[in-house]
């Protein structure tokens, strides 16, 4: 089902967000603003935002140590989010989670997992939640080709086929992992295959093109919702930047060969090129790009401008309900 | 007020995932061979039971499962079964379970437990008898329970089924068998963290981990015929661990004895030691004793394991040195 | 390639000697003589020993907590097993392992895993010793469809794959754990499909049938042995008895269905009778088990008359190498 | 004499690893992204190499590849990178590796050395900054190093990996660039088990865990102008631990203050505290002091985390609660 022009632009808006929001994270890793590292997902738009916009607002969804975007894509607020990754109070986790440990419960967004491949169990007991209580909503849980090797992707697969659980795998295959070549760790490349073993109904798609991504993902969720159990999509894609701003680790990609990833199949340069031949004219996306900035602009002030946590509430959230606090001594 | 009756430890676990699963359709259990740790596994049974959940042999996997359904609204149950287990199941129990509530800014609850059962004793030997709590001691944000009677078991699971934080249960396999009285009704709730002087006494304090405190009760006894009064003080939650309860009791008698079924360096009663010395120095009077397990893997071989673990003579033992 | 006469008069040795040993056992467990469980393989030993006659002496072997079968396959010295069964200090593991812990390093046997999976990637180390030193040796790991649900076991296979170790994935599918039907644990019921997912060439054999799990076996043995890497052998077959003897765990199995599987497929039974048609004289088999049964006698008797452990060593065999002995304090 | 050198502590992890795989084909290293953890990576390249293993994204895989490596003759080191990853390796190194010499009646060793760093400090929050020392401080069968100068690492290290037993390797990350001077000897070996002590003094024992050496050096040193004589001792190794050196210094000093970046219950220091309150009592003159971590995850905001750590002027307001 192709997207409608509406549909597309507003692709194109979360799309661009994502892009600047990462360069401004960036940029205030640079800058000194954000203390660790910035795991930029620049390159993955159309991956990450085709998606989540075939999920809906309740849905839920596990992400990452690299879900900036999965969380824009998933309606986030960027105001919160960029105060996060500022360690600030006003985060949307309080800056006690950080950049590579988001959540924002309020758009499904359970939480984001540092450790690679231990989100994806995560998602599937969201599913099983869903499952359990009949409330028609659908998990979905984002994973790379790297957390791929994780045993529990597979113990995972396995339950989700065996109860038919509202699950989509959400694999964005970018053929790297930190600085090691999926071609050094994969017997096989395509991660779809490995869903065929459990019988799960899968697909892979261009991820640089939302589109595919979108039609792809509202399938699974559409059979998820409807009773028929998990779907593993696999997006090839590309990550455009080394694995980490704050980091300078390289990796096996020639710059040559990054530079034609970037000429050809940059996801947000070619959409808005789409966008324009579909006949959105060039003044609409000038204005998308330009609400975009402002808005962008703003999350940095806010985050900049936002106090702190006071270093006395170091203990705060360490239990919903606190029994006796023997662990409050910092001398 | 309320009737007593009278039911095993075993029993006292089944009743208390009976009574919340009934009470409350969010509560399910999940693992492996389920009806195999039950007194009465009945309550378990039933096809489309939404409640139930016999998983594949997946540790790591189903764990967690459990931890992911908890942040989205379920109260879990995961039983890991023999304890020794509990390993390929931490990283979802330290690094998310654990965290997350904290790492979300309080956004997210993980109101789940994870059962898990010491198979020490019986030649079970090295890979099936650990007795790992302290692993999870040392973690910061879960909750444990190691009850010893079957009232504090049904109370304490209860309460920590309703909990919104991750609770692990430690059960001794030893007691399950044991029986007990305890209140014939729905709403038997311990509080977590609050620790219980199983008897009152005045010379030496002997803390008891688990199933040890049968060997404090008894040490007690023998005590007593020499006219040493001890108080055995059982904390029940070991996380947090009620230390005021046990320092009162060492102002009081001036000595402590702990004991718990784990590798003596870094037990529970390592722990309690440490603090102790560091919080209790003035009172005590003479070296705090621990009564544990060597740091030695659990033999197959009867006539090697027998010796292993503390008992009433050795707890009288260690008592006598510092009397 | 077809056994010989002679082979197979082997093959029925081992396997005559593998129910053997479990009946006694079983019968020792019941008369006290030994301390905790007996996971019997009886209805298994096709599997077992045509698996492990496929291997050379110096092979590598890793079984599972139902091994016993897998040690006698290989050659194991059966009176130090039941000496072991029976905590002696003349056992195989000096009584330290136990029942569910044998090994026996001087016919590759160098563990079985009380850990369900466990065994799996340590299998996948010796092959990968094999592949550095050389030294033309392969490993075989046993495990159970019970334990192809954990995630070591894709882990594993991948890892095998991607570097064409010399490892064969031997998977004993008994469609039962415990008390669990694989029926509800297993998205797919042929374990050997997941092999697909990794590239390795995997087959299903009729585990009741010791000539073609040989066959198998060996033929995944010469690919590992010739550099062409792991394969996966995935074998049929019925445990006859509960899960472990001392343990009274009933499953879903039922009477009916187990008898007649007894009667029809029992292996021992099978083997027998397909040595007489092939000609071996029925004086010639009654020779054979008056050995095999002469010797579990022995090998009762050796175990009953052996000391214990003396109790003083509980701390022997903690470290190859000791530094200082802060654990000897049993007070 | 040897001549010294001056090389940094992660020079110390290479030059150790680089100089055992050459000396011996059968080491080999294994882990993922090897070259990010290694002061001058080239020694790592080269195609074809075996004795360099670039693993998938697989803890538990191929920590148990490492152990079963081990038991067929091969003396791996699993890099496991950051410690907060043990968890999911913690089944092979605790039930695995740790067991089977014992198990198997000493049929089989375990030659193998796992490497894990603390990522503490610097923002890299609960799910990246773990000190777990501790979690297999209470595993017997397992040896344990945490080298905090660039000798000690070096001498260690080259002894962990001849050494026939499995030994875990925590580094601490914040001492990857610092300098010092090393033995220039491919034969420079420093045997487990033996403390060390970095400064002598007299009245107050200072045990210091890893990188918490340099602030219990600096506390000394203040301590100093105040006409307060310190004594700091760095077990180096932790398991086994050498109490008798600890036992020592205090026998002598009466005063102990145990240093440690694990949260506070079940760290290193409660070990220390409980065993120096067991075997040293009549020594001790006043509480034993715990410096540590709170029983709190890492925060992300470095607002937050600064507080957490030991540092130089808590272990000075430690020691003068108790001179
Ligand atoms: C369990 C675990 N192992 C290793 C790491 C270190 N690490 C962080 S990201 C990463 C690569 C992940 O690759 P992939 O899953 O493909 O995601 P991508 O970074 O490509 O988005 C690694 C190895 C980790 N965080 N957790
Ligand atoms: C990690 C782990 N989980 C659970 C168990 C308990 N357990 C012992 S044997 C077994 C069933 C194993 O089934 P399978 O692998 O099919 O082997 P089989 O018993 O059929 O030979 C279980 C669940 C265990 N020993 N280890
Ligand atoms: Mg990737
Ligand atoms: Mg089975």
């Amino acid at each position: 089902m192709p997207l409608t022009t509406d549909q597309k632009a507003e692709a194109y808006r979360r799309m661009y967000t994502v892009r600047q929001f990462e360069n401004a994270g960036v940029q205030n890793i640079k800058r000194g603003n954000i203390a660790g590292v910035c795991h930029s997902s620049i390159g993955q738009e159309a991956s990450s935002v085709g998606a989540c916009m075939a999920l809906a607002p309740d849905d839920y969804l596990i992400g990452t140590h690299r879900s900036h975007g999965h969380l824009i894509g998933k309606g986030a607020n960027i105001n919160r989010l960029m105060a996060e990754l500022m360690g600030k109070e006003t985060g949307v986790c309080k800056g006690r989670g950080g950049e590579m440990h988001i959540a924002d419960a309020s758009v499904g967004a359970l939480s984001t997992s540092g450790i690679v491949g231990g989100g994806i169990p995560l998602a599937l007991g969201a599913a099983l939640s869903a499952f359990v209580k009949g409330d028609g909503k659908v998990a979905l849980g984002f994973f790379g080709d790297g957390a791929s090797n994780q045993g529990v992707f597979y113990e995972s697969m396995n339950m989700a086929a065996v109860w038919g659980l509202p699950m989509i795998f959400l694999c964005e295959n970018n053929s790297v992992a930190a600085v090691t070549s999926a071609e050094n760790t994969h017997a096989e490349r395509d991660i779809a295959k490995r869903a065929e073993a459990h019988g799960i109904p899968n697909i892979i798609v261009d991820g640089q093109d939302v589109e595919a991504v979108f039609d792809a993902t509202s399938e699974a969720v559409a059979r998820a919702r409807g009773g028929e159990g998990p779907s593993l999509v696999e997006t090839k894609t590309h990550r455009f930047d080394s694995h980490a701003a704050g980091l300078f680790f390289g990796d096996h990609r020639s710059e040559e060969e990054m530079r034609r990833v970037k000429e050809e199949q940059d996801p947000v340069v070619n959409l808005r090129q789409a966008l324009k031949d579909s006949g959105l004219d060039e003044g609409k996306i000038a204005d998308i790009e330009a609400g975009v900035d402002a808005a962008i602009k703003e999350a940095v002030e806010f985050g900049l401008s936002s106090p702190y946590p006071d270093a006395e509430r170091y203990s705060d959230y360490m239990f919903a309900t606190p029994v006796r606090a023997n662990y409050q001594d910092l001398r | 007020m309320v009737e007593m009756k009278s039911i095993s430890y075993l029993q006292a676990v089944t009743e208390a995932q009976r009574e919340e699963m009934l009470a409350n359709p969010d509560v399910v259990i999940m693992g492996e061979d389920l009806a195999l740790y039950e007194s009465d596994p009945s309550y378990l049974q039933g096809a489309n039971n939404k409640q139930v959940w016999h998983t594949p042999i997946s540790e790591c996997g189903f764990t967690g499962m459990g931890v992911g359904a908890a942040m989205a609204g379920l109260r879990p149950i995961v039983n890991l079964t023999i304890a020794s287990f509990v390993y390929l199941a931490s990283d979802p129990i330290i690094n998310q379970a654990g965290k997350l509530h904290y790492m979300t800014g309080g956004q997210i609850k993980i109101p789940a437990v994870f059962r898990a059962f010491y198979l020490h004793q019986g030649s079970n030997a090295a890979q099936h008898s650990d007795r790992p709590h302290p692993m999870f001691m040392a973690q910061p944000g879960l909750k444990i329970i190691a009850p010893s009677t079957p009232s504090d078991m049904k109370g304490l699971l209860k309460t920590a089924i309703r909990d919104d934080d991750p609770v692990l249960l430690f059960e001794d396999a030893v007691l399950w068998a044991k029986k007990g009285d305890v209140p014939d009704t729905d709403e038997h709730l311990i509080p977590l963290g609050v620790a219980d002087i199983k008897r009152p006494g005045t010379d030496v304090t002997i803390v008891t981990i688990s199933s040890c405190l049968y060997h404090g009760l008894k040490a007690a006894e023998k005590l007593e015929k020499e006219g040493i009064s001890a108080e055995v003080i059982d904390p029940r939650t070991l996380a947090p661990l009620d230390f005021d309860t046990i320092l009162e009791s060492v102002a009081k008698t001036g000595r402590l004895v702990v004991v718990d079924n784990a590798n003596r360096t870094l037990s529970a009663a390592s722990e309690i030691a440490a603090n102790v010395s560091e919080n209790g120095f003035d009172s005590l009077k003479k070296p705090i004793q621990r009564v544990t397990t060597p740091d030695v893997h659990i033999p197959f071989s009867p006539a090697l394991e027998e010796q292993f673990y503390p008992n009433a003579d050795k707890i009288v033992a260690a008592v006598k040195r510092i009397i």
